[in-house]
């Protein structure tokens, strides 16, 4: 029994977040939200050279072959330096997808080329996490047509992985899709709306129960933006404890204050604990498969309300400044609560597992 | 208990419904445009101030300011304020103002006569506009450790130092001001309050931009900045005191119970309109829950509210109804916004004018400003402690040290 | 436009609390509670000769003739002293339905009776509030049968006021109903279990709509629970501020520290709008008749929230002294977690303030 | 990451489990019945103490007590322990112990040698039963100000002075107790801690009822009570840091995850088996939302038990998720409760042996009883102040000055 990270772990994620430092700092972000850029060239090539966009390829394709544990946290050293890359769509769900579900050759097609960085592929799961304002996605053999809201990885994104109504899965090449960007409070994420008119699709048709695939990728997309949401919280932890401890008032350090304190006591107690549902959740997909779906909506809802209280506390004990662009703790903020509506809203996701247990 | 108004505002309500729909018209537009830069605007009376040139005349703004100084020099009655900011807000019109509800009262309280008949005509007539510098980057919640100096030389101050969170400080005229005159006093007696034109050489204003995106306020920056000596308000060294006049009106504008009445029923008009699945927002029992706690807690603070107006009306102290008003309304109204967020789900996040935006993104700059409202004007935890010391009368912290700053 | 109580309800309340605070000290109230007595009849008697069992009856029928507002602040004084004395269902829903629903000749027998305080009369609503192990009560003219839960004010009660299933009104004398008393957390109330077998009914069949009377005087009732609660949760908050001005740690008096100021801070500040929405919903029934049902259901529901919120903060601040008996803080705790059930849950009455908008 | 057990853990449990179908008969009920009065139990090895040697001979109890002083021996293995916590409580079997879990490891790390072969046997036997005096209705959350004193007389020290919190005080053989002994040192450094049996003349025990209406606790009070000199454990003054030892013991054992787990499931059930209206409280979506709410931080909480437990397996310091316990599971626990009455609506509020009352009247004590939890042992606001200085590094509240009591 070893509930705890592994050295490889351990270094994979200090190794992203030593990158981030380095290459995605404030500055960064704040140029690339200002310029209206949600992939930062120069930041994506750097992870393309440590490999993480083929972190959960199998070596065979070109890939690292790890496991959803290891995805998570990559994610949350992203969420801590909200970074503007994709990965939740086209470094998790997507690549997970055509291993579950797709052919041989579609493996062969697009595995490789998603490890390597050579293409980006946006995720539209609409239909399924209560969406609104989709036009269902509606499939015959070959053929996709609808639209759907809130894809994600959606700038540049070469391929399309899109999930139909009846719970089919299609690749969709970005020639035959329309994509309007959405804008959300959220600069350093890129979301969008896909427009589906009789588009050619190659169907991932190699698994008998698409939409037990489909739960399962949905599953780990929700522990991926859960560990972002960890990861943006325990950066906001992080500077409110360092502001306190440095900014004075009536003469006194204000973390010295009871008010303060207590406040980041909070904050504390309340995400330290989500780190371990984070990893129990990302274990459970990988090694405990009758926890994972569960485990996986109780980590996305527990990590947005408790990543929207930690965002409010960290801003709050930050005064004034929290509340201005000059510490940018804003695009932290917005990364909280944009992960908190995708993937399925808390209120959304809670029914699910209550329908998981038999509850309803 | 009687929630009907005697026929003295019954009429006075008609009369304003009257007034109102005779010469809505001439109102420069329901919402108060922002205002030209200030060069822009020094000819003759603009459509605004001819519109509260007519309010002044017939009693609907400038009320309770005395004639010779420019208002109609009515008796104060919260009750008739309360109608005319019902009527203006129902019949969307742009209400009228008295100068400026911060510096216009302290003037009249403390200043001598010939700063009143300076600053308030102009100010009421809409020809004088204000900003006020308070708060600096070093002193926030402990405002009384200002650090700009202001030090005599001839028969000027030179102002030197840095004030932040001015709202308006870009398009105002003027600036009220706390400045260090006196560093060797205790804090809270080497303060001064001065008045200045925003046009005084020496003075930089920068935009300060939000989270919200927007630039709702500035830093102002002074650099040898020159005001004569007479114009301060109330002696050297008792600007503290001259100042909490003005936190004193401010603190009273903020959580107005019938704005969260408002905000409640559009949030509930939401729910019914907003479709997941075919099925309106109203019909999942979580939200609707949540919903419905909310506007339990809204009402009581609307009736709070209405509790505390009756009190002003008697001349009464309300005491501890009006105390909390601040602490429990801005966070009620940051709650609803982020229940309207939810609601809207992953549409909630919407921003900047994105495709398929609800209410033009209105709900999540809400959320953001009402954080920003429980921030500023006295921290959550401020208020707190003025809740537990003032009105419950429990013991300050034991003090530190209290020499200059 | 007067939004306060007059000085005749100032002074009603005070002299209340006068009586209370003289003849109903912690000590009467815990001798009480170790006699399961909870009907102490000399501080009855002194209500009694205040004309307190009568206030809302008309003076003809030799009653106060005053309104629900009253009855609400005298609820408040009651919930404050914890007083073990019946009130909300003898004093204010049995007179209110057969004032409302009674033919001349039942409002001739019952009202000056119980203006006297000559007898008590026990009330049973609980098929209406989504009560548990009743089991229905039918009617058949004048004759009722079934069981009902959590009826108040039983001890002594000579008479009993019980909803039917269908919705009619019947009012049943002791000598034809068994009382089984049930034991509840708060031993300053009187409930019990009304058990009839074919009992001889006398029907408040007077008014056409008895669905609508019950509705009204069931929010009669919810108001009335929900003034006991903000007057048990005042004397809780006022004993919190009184220690923490006084007990000393740390050689500081603990209401000099944040944490403690804050938690009376927040306190107060939920509380405080609590007394003006209870008002309202009082001032409601007695004059603004659409919009009495609503507050009503607010009144009980947010009082019940706010209540166990300064319950458990009081406690708190009270440090172990809190947690034992020898402050006696716990009357009231349990009177404010009792209060939170009857007549309705939070949950019950929000889904009934849902319906009553229309909204389902 | 890795949740199996190695062969080693699975043997353990296996042959745990085997020993607890062979041996349960044997066991003095599931349940530890309440102990008997002091003074009946002098006689011969009870059923609980032949019950706890047989577990100590095959070390599931006092496992790591050195078998010099009647242990097992074995060294310390947080994981084992854990798996025979668990097989217990599965097997519903009165487990074992080691002494008590805050004295005797304070006197095996800080006692003299005589003073370990006088107390661990016998305690860890059973034969030697313990209650703790610590608090004092003057000095909770300021325990280093305690005002007990011990003065020396002859040989002896001599007690006068007030406990209160003492749990099983009742019951118990022997105290240990924290008393002023140089009343003029610095108040942390002017305690000693004794330990002294309950039959000393001077002692009297005086039950304390709770809200619950039971006497979980006793207040102590001490006459002129003589304890000889070499009573003491450590050195004269030392007694606050000997008591820090005890303290930390205490603290871990409160919130523990599995237990918040079974609770959750005991909610569960309640909702699935109790009806309203004919239909499971489960459908009801406020309700089921709510516990929902509950499951996703109890699962953050078991897994931040199983944490903190392989951090402890490895020697390492668990840090922050083990400072949190108290605070979140003890909220958790009293959260789960409030669900579980509200579930019940009217029926929750039954106590005393109701007629119609469920499961006891459990949820309601268990309501209350965490809510001593949350204010014993380290207040909330005391636990958030060690979170924040201890684990978080924020600077402690400006001391107003620290003299002696």
């Amino acid at each position: 029994m070893d509930f705890a990270l592994n050295e490889e772990q351990q270094f994979l994620q200090q190794t992203v977040k030593d990158l981030l430092n380095d290459q995605c700092s404030l500055e960064v972000v704040r140029t690339d939200a200002a310029e209206n850029q949600t992939k930062n060239a120069s930041v994506y090539d750097a992870l393309i050279q440590l490999g993480i966009p083929g972190t959960l390829i199998g070596e065979n394709y070109g890939g690292v072959g790890l496991r959803l544990l290891d995805a998570a946290l990559i994610a949350e050293a992203l969420g801590g330096s909200v970074a503007t890359v994709p990965f939740i769509g086209s470094s998790v769900v997507a690549p997970l997808a055509i291993e579950l579900a797709g052919s041989d050759e579609q493996k062969d097609t697009w595995l490789p080329r998603l490890a390597s960085g050579e293409i980006i592929c946006g995720v539209a799961v609409g239909d399924h996490i209560g969406a609104r304002d989709n036009k269902p996605i509606s499939s015959t053999g070959a053929i996709v047509s609808g639209s759907a809201m809130f894809a994600i990885d959606v700038q540049d994104a070469d391929l399309f992985l899109v999930a139909a109504a009846n719970g089919e899965l299609h690749l969709v090449e970005a020639s035959d899709v329309e994509v309007k960007r959405l804008y959300t409070i959220d600069k350093t994420r890129s979301v969008g709306e896909l427009l589906f008119e009789n588009a050619r699709s190659d169907n991932l048709a190699s698994t008998s129960d698409q939409e037990a695939t489909l739960a399962k990728v949905i599953g780990a997309g929700r522990v991926v933006v859960a560990a972002d949401t960890l990861g943006a919280a325990q950066t906001m932890l992080d500077k409110a404890v360092a502001y306190a401890g440095e900014r004075q008032q009536f003469k006194r350090v204000i973390g010295s204050f009871q008010a303060v304190k207590h406040m980041c006591a909070e904050m504390a107690a309340e995400l330290e604990p989500c780190r371990s549902l984070v990893w129990y959740a990302a274990h459970a997909f990988d090694a405990i498969p009758e926890d994972a779906r569960l485990t996986a909506c109780h980590a996305k809802a527990h990590l947005a309300e408790v990543g929207r209280f930690v965002a409010r506390k960290a801003t709050e004990v930050h005064g004034g400044m929290g509340f201005t662009d000059l510490l940018g703790l804003h695009y932290w903020f917005k990364r909280i609560e944009l992960n908190r509506q995708l993937m399925g809203t808390p209120e959304f996701v809670r029914n699910e597992a209550a329908k998981v247990q038999g509850w309803i | 208990m009687d929630l009907e108004y005697s026929s003295e505002y019954q009429t006075f309500r008609d009369d304003l419904r009257e007034f109102l729909a005779e010469h809505k018209h001439l109102s420069p537009g329901a919402v108060a445009p922002r205002p030209a830069g200030r060069e822009e605007k020094k000819d003759e009376p603009n459509p605004a101030q001819r519109w509260q040139q007519l309010l002044i005349e017939h009693g609907y703004a400038a009320r309770t300011i005395p004639r010779e100084y420019g208002g109609f020099g009515a008796e104060p009655d919260p009750l008739k304020n309360h109608i005319i900011a019902e009527e203006f807000a129902k019949a969307r019109v742009r209400p009228g103002h008295s100068g400026d509800n911060r510096l216009v009262p302290t003037v009249l309280e403390l200043g001598t006569e010939e700063q009143k008949r300076w600053l308030v005509p102009p100010s009421v007539r809409g020809e004088m506009t204000w900003c006020q510098g308070y708060s600096e980057p070093g002193s926030g919640s402990d405002l009384a450790s200002l650090s700009t100096r202001a030090e005599v030389d001839g028969d000027d101050f030179v102002i030197n130092g840095q004030k932040i969170w001015t709202s308006g400080a870009q398009y105002a005229d003027m600036m009220f001001c706390l400045v260090r005159t006196e560093p060797d006093a205790p804090k809270h007696q080497g303060i001064s309050y001065l008045v200045f034109s925003m046009d005084t050489p020496g003075i930089e204003v920068r935009p300060l931009v939000t989270m919200t995106g927007e630039a709702t306020f500035n830093e102002v920056f002074f650099t040898d900045t020159r005001v004569p000596k007479n114009q301060i308000i109330g002696k050297r060294g008792e600007g503290w005191f001259v100042a909490n006049n003005t936190l004193k009106h401010e603190r009273q504008g903020l959580g107005d119970p019938h704005q969260a009445e408002n905000r409640f029923h559009e949030i509930e008009a939401l729910l019914q309109n907003e479709n997941v699945d075919g099925e309106p927002i109203m019909s999942n029992p979580a939200h609707r829950d949540r919903l419905l706690q909310l506007q339990g807690r809204m009402l009581a603070m609307k009736y709070n509210g209405m509790r505390v107006l009756t009190a002003q009306r008697k001349h009464e102290e309300p005491g501890l109804p009006r105390w909390i008003i601040k602490l429990q309304g801005c966070e009620l109204n940051h709650q609803m916004a982020a229940m309207a967020i939810d609601a809207l789900g992953e549409l909630g996040t919407l921003y900047h004018r994105s495709d398929h935006i609800r209410a033009g993104g209105m709900w999540q700059q809400r959320f953001m400003m009402d954080l920003g409202l429980i921030i500023g004007g006295g921290t959550a935890q401020i208020q707190k402690n003025m809740i537990g010391e003032r009105a419950l009368g429990l013991p300050k912290e034991p003090k530190i040290e209290d020499k200059p700053a």
